[in-house]
């Protein structure tokens, strides 16, 4: 039951992603206060509330990537905080790489994987292994990658993305902070999941749900 | 979690107006996007200051907004950096001609919401300078890391540098001595319990009745580690020991000392604490020339303290003794 | 307990040490019998003004000493008011001729050792007048009671007749403005969280997390109930209207206000409740002409917070914005 | 095993005082945390060990009444608060009654008592109910009349004087305060014992105990 990536997919994509963020508030938190601030749930959620609001008040754009884009806009000057620029970035540049394509088919879709991780990391330069979201959006960028050149479909492009950064996710508990605000805990913010990393596995994981993907 | 407020997430903007209203002879609140200015800015020809980042640290940073400090200042959500729409009018509407500098602290999310401000003002024509406070000697200083966080030093900053601006020295000149400050202040901060985010509802950190955090710093984050509760001496030697280490203080240093409260501390304390302050740096045969003690940078209600030494030059200590008229901060106007 | 403190019982000497320290440019400590009093004191021709009581109300009373403000300070043990010992000599200290004038808050104990204090220092030849502070409108005024507390209107009592003695008037003048103050200004206070007096070493009363304590003092008493957890705007209205009654307040009146912190209350939250008491006035057509947002007189690190209102005419706020320089309260000057 | 009541008696009066004073520092403490600020017992102990630190430091003086008189200066300028002068005046009309008079016999014991609840009642204004430590210094007066008139002797005038103070005090709970800090509590000082009342009965306790009086 995969569904055409076009831009009413994008829309519902971002809803879910809303719901399933106002859902983990909570969780994301939690996460963040043991070893950040305590306000990435509030943060993610005060962001994709604008931009569903935002979404909701105009008509539904003509391209997947004018989608992204206003979400990228919204999610910069609501969401603050680290995650605010790095996520906005990552929206931008995911929509750059889309270009006026009416759908996204299964190279444009791990494109776009990859073009939002390597902005996430332009911004903010972080590697893989210094516990942050790159931890999962790098295994997602490259699942993604592998996927389509194996001949999945976009959805399932999607699908593998979203469960090597859920494992992404997970794998920066062990981990000694580098950058962000866990850093500053040195060894004490291993024993932890990243938050940013755990949202990213969100975000990715009703991309992949909301396009009817499924892993191989 | 019992509060003075209403609703969590009206928290920002309600204080933010009742200061506002308290201080409606020194500033304009611009309410949306939210951000501060200075009552007559923008002050042609002079040098336009600003600095922002999460709320729940006040006086920091509306408090300081005012003659011989901040032209502006740009508060983001509670422990959260403010957002380029905010700081982009800001930075624009306390231009006078001169350039703008940004005294941003080290934080991951301020640094990158100044950093796409400050591109997006230069390119409507503002010319702004960055500065970058990172004083917190409980965190390591490397190229791997985040780097050092930026904490009571700002407050220091923005005041030499904002006296620097008053007497009209230009976006390089005030630049350069921001950054002389940014270079010879260090700080070290201690817990003696958590606070609460308002939109989290639970303490940032469980601490028994036995232990304390230090290396805090103004966020609600648990400290570098976890240590035995001691008294206020020994505690005071524990938070100087390492930024003397670091500043290399020597006999014959003048200084600037700030011992700040985080919030929720008496100001009895923080007197305890600056005597023996006072008696180790004499001890070393360093002077203190100026000083504060009292509540300028804090993490919301939350019980610690922190200490700030600025190795303070001739022009530095004149800076410092000029004119400044803010809520928080006031002497000779 | 976990407080910056050393030993409990040396919490006053050392906070004052510190204190004489850090501001050494304004004040004199005197340490055996302890008493602060301003740098140039006795002022020859000027009245002197000398305020005490217990500790752990920081500011008050030392951080007031200084330039249009009071000459001396007498702390007590915290929470206790100070001895005859300690006020007799800050009351000969700072009489340069013209009299002194004492400023004592309501409570049998200062009452008692201010009283005695100042027949003593009338024999040693000083002519000494008393002003008695009873602003707490939590508190029922009776003659077969103690009669209402002083609290935050003490900070306006000196301040304003601070400035009264600085520009000249004598004894009378200075008692009667004093007086026009008290009889004009009304307190309320409420508490979230109690304090822990350092000796006692637990909490001065219980509270749940559902509850709060309105008309709270400023030594950890309970107050006059408790009642359920409200948000700000709800307790701010409570806070109000007993002290709107009090005074009759009415549309046409100007005022100066202060909405104090306890102690462990963040300024943000203080700001949120001025922001409403700025509404609530308006709506009664009655002017915020002046006001001070801050911890002026705290218990401790308690959490909560104080209303005070006076009731002002032209004199008072003229008075009000003479130069004042002292540790916590500094304008013009 | 009665003693004469004689300086050298006055003096280990005034140590014992300091003693069961410094014994229920944390009661007095306690009681008055519940209708006042919390630091009676501090105050009191910080006085009588002040005192006791005067007496050993000098000679006995040569009356009673010198003894008393040095308590009262002391208390006077270490208690603070609303004790200290309350005390301090009770020590000092206590001493004056007592004259130059080297023993206390049982008129002068009750007259000393009458003369220190006088002396609290001229400073402090309060009114027996208005539940102060003049509940237990005047029914301690009004026993050590009787007691004398009765043809006790001065211990035993002392006793009797202890047992109605000590009733004084427990007869304190239900009442409401209309005088010091307790008052500004209104309603709420009712079920709580007033803690100068309590020190009082302490006091006055040994007091008879160290001149060896019995009560009827
Ligand atoms: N330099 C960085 N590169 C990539 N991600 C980062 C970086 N710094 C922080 N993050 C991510 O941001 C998350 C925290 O976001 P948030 O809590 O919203 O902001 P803040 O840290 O400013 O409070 C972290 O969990 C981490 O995943
Ligand atoms: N007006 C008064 N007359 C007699 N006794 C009083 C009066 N006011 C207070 N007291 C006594 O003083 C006691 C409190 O003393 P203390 O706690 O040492 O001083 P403070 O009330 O100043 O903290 C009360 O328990 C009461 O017995
Ligand atoms: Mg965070
Ligand atoms: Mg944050
Ligand atoms: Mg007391
Ligand atoms: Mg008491």
């Amino acid at each position: 039951m995969t569904k055409p990536l076009d831009p009413r997919w994008a829309v519902l994509w971002i809803h879910e992603a809303a719901r399933v963020v106002a859902e983990n508030r909570t969780l994301l938190i939690e996460l963040d206060r043991a070893i950040g601030d305590a306000d990435h749930g509030e943060n993610m959620d005060r962001g994709f509330s604008a931009v569903v609001a935002k979404l909701d008040a105009g008509e539904v754009p003509g391209t997947p990537a004018a989608v992204l884009k206003q979400v990228a806009m919204t999610l910069m000057s609501t969401v603050g905080g680290a995650a605010g620029p790095l996520y906005g970035t990552a929206f931008l540049r995911a929509a750059t790489s889309l270009g006026d394509a009416e759908e996204i088919d299964a190279a444009a879709a791990a494109a776009m994987i990859r073009a939002a991780r390597d902005g996430i990391v332009a911004r903010g330069k972080a590697e893989v292994g210094d516990k942050t979201m790159v931890d999962a959006w790098t295994p997602a960028a490259d699942a993604a990658r592998t996927a389509a050149e194996g001949g999945a479909g976009a959805s399932d492009v999607l699908a593998e993305a979203a469960a090597a950064a859920h494992a992404g996710a997970i794998a920066t508990e062990p981990l000694i902070a580098r950058k962000g605000r866990a850093s500053y805990l040195g060894e004490r913010s291993a024993g932890h999941r990243d938050p940013g990393a755990v949202s990213t596995a969100l975000i990715l994981q009703v991309a992949a749900e909301t396009a009817g993907g499924q892993t191989a | 979690m019992k509060k003075l407020i209403n609703d969590p997430k009206a928290v920002v903007n309600e204080s933010v107006e009742g200061f506002g209203i308290a201080h409606a002879d020194l500033v304009t609140v611009h309410p949306e996007p939210l951000f501060i200015t200075r009552k007559d800015a923008p002050v042609q020809g002079k040098v336009g200051l600003v600095s922002g980042g999460g709320s729940g640290h006040e006086p920091l940073h509306a408090g300081f907004v005012g003659r011989g400090m901040l032209d502006a200042a740009v508060p983001g959500a509670v422990f959260t950096s403010p957002t380029p729409d905010q700081i982009i009018p800001a930075t624009t509407a306390v231009d006078g001609g001169a350039g703008v500098l940004h005294i941003v602290k080290n934080y991951t999310g301020d640094v990158l919401n100044f950093e796409t401000a400050a591109e997006m003002a230069e390119a409507e024509g503002v010319t702004v300078r960055s500065v970058l406070v990172n004083d917190d000697v409980a965190v390591e200083d490397s190229l791997y890391t985040a780097g050092r966080r930026g904490v009571g030093g700002t407050v220091l900053v923005e005041r030499i540098a904002g006296a620097a601006a008053e007497r009209g020295d230009d976006l390089d000149g005030v630049t350069a001595v921001a950054q002389r400050v940014v270079d010879n202040v260090r700080s070290m901060g201690v817990a003696l319990a958590a606070c609460t985010v308002p939109h989290a509802g639970v303490p940032s950190f469980d601490l028994s009745d036995e232990e304390i955090e230090i290396g805090i710093g103004i966020h609600g984050e648990p400290g570098r580690h976890k240590i035995a509760m001691e008294n206020a001496d020994g505690i005071t030697q524990r938070l100087l020991d390492p930024i003397v280490a670091d500043l290399s203080l020597a006999s014959g240093d003048r200084t600037i000392v700030m011992v700040n409260g985080m919030g929720g501390t008496p100001a009895s304390e923080l007197y305890i604490v600056f005597r023996k302050v006072a008696q180790l740096l004499e001890g070393l045969g360093v002077t203190i020339d100026r000083s504060l003690v009292g509540n300028y940078i804090t993490a919301l209600e939350m019980q610690g303290a922190s200490l700030t030494i600025l190795r303070a030059d001739d022009e530095m200590l004149g800076l410092w003794d000029a004119p400044v008229h803010t809520a928080a901060l006031r002497w000779g106007a």
